[in-house]
């Protein structure tokens, strides 16, 4: 009998210069032919070692460092470690503070999920047109950070206690305005994508992760929703007022690529469904309370996780009466996310690596920190 | 053939260029040697096929056009930087190409590499000799013209794979090997279809094609549709346009057999891709949308200008799918041309050719009768395209476009049995 | 709301799963024995009562005189969360055993510890440097390691600042 | 097809050809094979054109340059050592003797035989071809079809991998 045809796998560098590793991130992949058989993941291009800053700066000065490991989502990164520190020194916010929190980082989630559907659809090969629909509603949102922050991507705007200024006079309207015509654009882009047959066809049955493989490999966000877990930390374990609020989670069928596509989708109606909520009932009152700018939180440690738009977004700071924190380590959901990606990517062809890859939905700084 | 109308066959008659060309070359003829003539008739055929309608058209419609519409459907404005509106900008990108310096990588098969370009351009200039841009402007009317242009169209992808395998670099090599896939799997589909279309005009000449659609006065497509589609598809797969630009996917292998060409070089495939596209779209007006006839009108309106704008809209078509459709697999390519438009295009010559016979001995080739064979084709189209998707597995209603909802946090929640599972 | 689980329950359904396991107890963690630690999360995780599946944080730290590895484990069906901890007095090579085997996600956030702190752990897949390039001498955040005076300039392979080196101003953590 | 351009046509065309068939036996790099075994095609159908074989020359390019050559690329690609080079082997001396005693026999016979020339222009029509295809030659015409789907089934049997042979033996 002759030998089959055999050709030998070589290793391809989908590298850090590639136009759809969404930044620096380099991943190796083995092919036999178009066939995946081996990758693996180089990362460490983007990394400036923020947990050793940080020990050298005072609580405030730690903030915005936040902004800078997920720069898609500056306003859940404060979040969560004004979170670990007012829960470390006992601090509490104000109701108003509270209600522009949920308001900011809910804007923060809708911004974020337009990057990542845009940029998704741009892996399966659709010709920039969905990312740039996308693009055109985030400047929407950015409008707004910018209004009240003064920055668009790196808003900088919590303080420990409560958030920097109040906002501005215009911000409400404009906020308004923007949630009325969200959800016509919402289903118009849905009804682009999601009925369209050759995005179905790319994604559908792409990258599955069994719900248990989702559990144990400690995944998050939209990854662990689109397996069919019903898990998100705004309804487990509300922080900053969000039991008040009603909202549905959405959840996958099978946990491949379309599944997170379709809850990312859906997750941007249910946090316009909130910001309309909170807007009505923003409370009166001061927005933030008065902390000391050497802030020294008694000794002991504090783990506080947020529902930021890539999953659970955790930050474990330990304090040693020290005006700078004594350890702070952020938990970031897109490295853990990745802890599949040999699952999910070997057996199917390149590009359907690539899409695996968009579907996770990955941002560097907050990869490498 | 309807007479022009006032037709007068001096020089000036803008309406049919050809009177020009042939006072031309009689005045040539006496006053030149016995060769000469030939050579000038194959320059002035070059001069007005290629400079005067494709080169423009490639530069305008296919550079500023395209990138305008694409922006257009991407909600921004296309180029309108250089010159009024943008005009200028293909101008200013032929500039930056010349200028631009064209890389070798070491390891490069040189004399391959050089020779790719050239390669490729050369059947985008020889398809333009079968196309009739008028009454009797053809620069070539051979009476095998449809036989011509498919193989002028397989040479192309032999210059891509030349190109894809001397980079000696592994993205090119994916493209190269891609785009001999498909251009192979998809010329079988393209040929069949416009099979049919020889079997109904009983002519391989593209004029008589043509005169066949004027003296019928009805357009193939409506006679074919299902011809029409498959040859699009294929057509689409052939220029690897998306969405089956697979070859040169950008997402994934970089450029694909494109990724070391850089300067001029990269500059000729980039027009002419363009120049191909053109090409489909002029073949495919000609087959299926009447070539330069418009129900009589050629009278009065110049036929090349007739022809020239349905070029203009067909090219639209290449234009409207690139900046919708997302990008498909190669497998799913490679089952898409051998289970879905090989069997179509055999079912569409069946009927085609039962209809011929049909028509021929029972109704004797008289008129309205054509008219009867288009409607009965359209439905047979539909029937067939749907027939045969849900034959293979395609069962749309079973996708849920939106996901489960659930007030509780908690663990996992399984999925509640679907009717039945879905492809 | 989410429960936490203070340092007396999580040793009480620690010892009730292994008995022994529990190292000392703290007011919200647990000290466990590194001998014991992977039978321990396992029959953890698999426990209906206690159905810790998602390990949610794994990271270490360094306290001077001994190391330390944070687990912050998780369980969905419960909505409840328990903080772990795993020490190591071992100053210039430490091991701890590795939780892969029990969450198939702490193979990253492990590798990241080793590489932050120099944290061995046995048991690993592959224990590679993730975030710095392999060459690179040095564990950075470990407190005797020094960034600002003195430190490493990126990109040259050797320390320059040798020389200039003096003792930081020593902050001892008294527990 | 006469006169004096057509002669000149087919002495180019004749040494384009023959170059060509030359660069393929001596070319080392085996793409460069390939690559001068597509110029011989095209000039093989430039003869076509000359012999007003219009259909003929259309079906050459199609087939040969179109399918042929690329599954002659496809070959070189799959086979594990496609990057080597036509490396002298000791058969050399021999194989030109053999080359140049059947280059003269075949000269000999070309030279020998009256050839009886077709006076009118014998333009083939592509439906005179057709109805000769399906008419009078029918039989020839479906039993190398047949031929060639036994190939095609029998290629694809011996490359089969053992999972599929082992397949079968379920079935």
């Amino acid at each position: 009998m002759t030998s089959p045809i055999k050709s030998e796998p070589f290793v391809i560098n989908i590298g850090p210069q590639h136009p759809s590793t969404h930044g620096v991130f380099r991943m190796k992949v083995t092919v036999d032919g178009e066939q995946v058989v081996d990758a693996e993941m180089v990362i460490g291009y983007l990394h400036r070692s923020m947990e050793k800053l940080a020990e050298e700066r005072t609580y405030t000065q730690n903030i915005p460092f936040t902004d800078r490991t997920d720069y898609l989502s500056s306003m859940s990164n404060n979040l969560g470690y004004c979170l670990a520190v007012e829960k470390l020194a006992g601090i509490d916010v104000p109701e108003r503070g509270q209600a522009i929190r949920v308001i900011m980082a809910e804007l923060q989630r809708i911004a974020s999920h337009f990057m990542a559907l845009g940029a998704f659809t741009n892996d399966t090969g659709a010709w920039q047109t969905p990312v740039m629909w996308c693009l055109r509603e985030r400047e929407k949102v950015l409008d707004l950070f910018e209004m009240t922050s003064g920055a668009r991507l790196t808003c900088n705007y919590m303080r420990i206690g409560g958030v920097a200024f109040d906002i501005p006079k215009d911000f409400e309207p404009a906020t308004r305005k923007l949630i009325k015509t969200l959800p016509g654009f919402i289903d118009e882009l849905e009804g682009l994508l999601s009925g369209n047959e050759i995005f179905l066809a790319r994604t559908k049955n792409v990258a599955v992760i069994p719900p248990d493989l989702a559990v144990n490999a400690s995944l998050a966000g939209p990854m662990l929703r689109g397996s069919g877990i019903a898990w998100d930390l705004r309804k487990a374990d509300p922080y900053c007022g969000y039991e008040k609020y009603d909202f549905a989670i959405p959840i996958g069928y099978q946990g491949d690529s379309y599944d997170r596509f379709i809850v990312r989708v859906e997750e941007l109606r249910q946090s316009v469904k909130i910001i309309e909520q909170a807007l009505d009932g923003l409370p009166g009152g001061p927005h933030s309370t008065q902390v000391p700018l050497a802030l020294r939180p008694p000794k002991g440690e504090a783990y506080a996780r947020v529902e930021g738009p890539r999953g659970e977004l955790g930050y474990y700071v330990v304090s040693d009466e020290g005006p700078s924190p004594y350890r702070f380590h952020i938990r970031p959901p897109s490295l853990i996310n990745l802890s599949v990606l040999k699952e999910m990517t070997v057996g199917g062809s390149v590009a359907d690596a690539i899409v695996a890859l968009g579907s996770v939905d990955i941002v560097v700084g907050e990869i490498d920190r | 053939m309807r007479v022009q109308f006032l037709a007068t066959d001096n020089w000036y008659d803008l309406r049919d260029l050809s009177n020009l060309s042939s006072a031309i070359l009689d005045g040539l003829d006496k006053i030149a040697p016995q060769g000469v003539v030939y050579v000038a008739a194959a320059l002035i055929g070059f001069v007005a096929a290629f400079l005067i309608f494709v080169l423009p058209s490639q530069l305008f419609v296919g550079v500023l056009g395209e990138r305008k519409l694409i922006g257009r459907i991407q909600s921004r404005y296309g180029p309108n930087r250089v010159g009024p509106y943008g005009v200028l900008q293909p101008i200013a990108d032929a500039l930056k190409l010349l200028t631009k310096e064209s890389l070798t990588p070491v390891a490069a098969d040189r004399l391959v590499m050089y020779m790719a370009p050239v390669l490729f351009v050369m059947p985008a200039v020889l398809m333009w000799a079968v196309i009739p841009f008028g009454p009797n402007m053809i620069f070539a009317d051979i009476p095998v013209a449809l036989v011509y242009f498919l193989a002028i169209s397989s040479l192309p992808v032999l210059a891509s794979f030349m190109a894809g395998w001397s980079h000696n670099n592994k993205y090119s090599l994916f493209g190269a090997m891609r785009i001999v896939a498909m251009a192979i799997s998809y010329e079988i589909p393209l040929v069949l279809s416009l099979l049919g279309v020889v079997v109904l005009t009983e002519t391989l000449s593209l004029q008589e094609m043509v005169f066949w659609q004027d003296r019928f006065d009805i357009w193939l497509f409506a006679v074919q549709p299902l011809a029409m589609i498959i040859y699009f598809i294929a057509v689409s797969a052939e220029l690897n346009r998306t969405p089956t630009d697979i070859a040169e996917a950008e997402s994934e292998i970089v450029a694909g057999y494109l990724t070391e060409y850089s300067g001029m070089k990269w500059g000729l495939f980039y027009g002419m891709d363009i120049g191909y596209a053109l090409g489909a779209a002029a073949f495919g007006v000609t087959v299926f949308f009447g070539g330069w006839t418009l129900f009589g009108l050629e009278e009065w309106v110049p036929a090349w200008m007739i022809f020239v704008v349905k070029v203009w809209a067909f090219y639209f078509l290449f234009i409207w799918t690139r900046g919708t459709l997302p990008r498909l697999r190669i497998d799913q390519l490679m089952s898409f041309a051998w289970k879905y438009m090989l069997p179509l295009a055999l079912f569409n010559l069946l009927i085609i050719c039962t209809e011929r016979i049909l028509w021929t001995d029972a109704f004797d080739g008289d008129k309205p009768f054509i008219y009867l064979f288009a409607i009965a084709n359209i439905i047979f189209a539909g029937l067939l395209i749907l027939g045969w998707a849900r034959l293979l597995g395609y069962r749309p209603e079973r996708t849920q476009t939106r996901p489960r909802m659930v007030q509780e946090a908690g663990g996992y929640v399984p999925v509640a049995p679907a009717r039945g599972e879905g492809r | 709301m989410t429960r936490e689980w203070s340092g007396e329950e999580l040793a009480a359904a620690a010892e009730r799963l292994v008995p022994g396991s529990v190292a000392r107890i703290t007011s919200n963690a647990c000290y466990l024995k590194p001998e014991t630690l992977v039978q321990t999360f396992t029959a953890l995780r698999d426990d209906a009562e206690t159905d810790f599946k998602y390990l949610a944080n794994l990271c270490g730290s360094d306290y001077w005189d001994r190391f330390e590895v944070v687990y912050h484990i998780h369980s969905f069906d419960k909505n409840q969360i328990g903080l772990f901890k795993c020490e190591t007095a071992e100053r210039d090579e430490p091991v701890l055993p590795s939780v892969v085997p029990v969450w198939h996600g702490a193979w990253i956030q492990e590798n990241e510890t080793y590489d932050m702190f120099g944290i061995r752990f046995e048991g690993h897949p592959n224990l590679v440097r993730m975030l710095l390039w392999d060459g690179f001498p040095g564990w950075p955040l470990r407190k005797d390691w020094l960034s600002m005076p003195g430190g490493l300039q990126p990109g040259l392979n050797e320390f320059t600042g040798v020389a200039r080196r003096q003792e930081p101003p020593v902050r001892r953590y008294e527990e | 097809m006469e006169g004096v351009g057509v002669t000149i046509a087919f002495w180019v065309l004749a040494a384009l050809t023959l170059i060509a068939a030359g660069g393929v036996m001596v070319s080392r790099n085996l793409l460069h094979a390939v690559l001068f075994l597509i110029v011989t095609f095209i000039g093989i159908a430039g003869f076509f054109v000359l012999l007003s074989a219009a259909f003929l020359a259309m079906a050459q390019i199609i087939i040969y340059v179109g399918a042929i050559a690329v599954l002659i690329l496809f070959a070189i690609l799959l086979t594990p050592r496609a990057g080597r080079g036509n490396s002298e082997t000791k058969f050399a001396l021999p194989a030109t003797l053999l080359a140049i005693s059947l280059a003269a026999v075949f000269l000999f016979v070309i030279h020998d035989t009256d050839w009886e020339v077709v006076q009118e222009d014998p333009s083939l029509a592509a439906n005179q071809l057709g109805e000769a295809l399906v008419g009078t030659w029918v039989v020839p015409f479906e039993i190398a079809s047949v031929l060639l789907t036994a190939a095609l089934v029998g290629a694809i049997m011996l490359v089969r991998t053992p999972e599929e042979e082992a397949e079968d033996a379920l079935a």
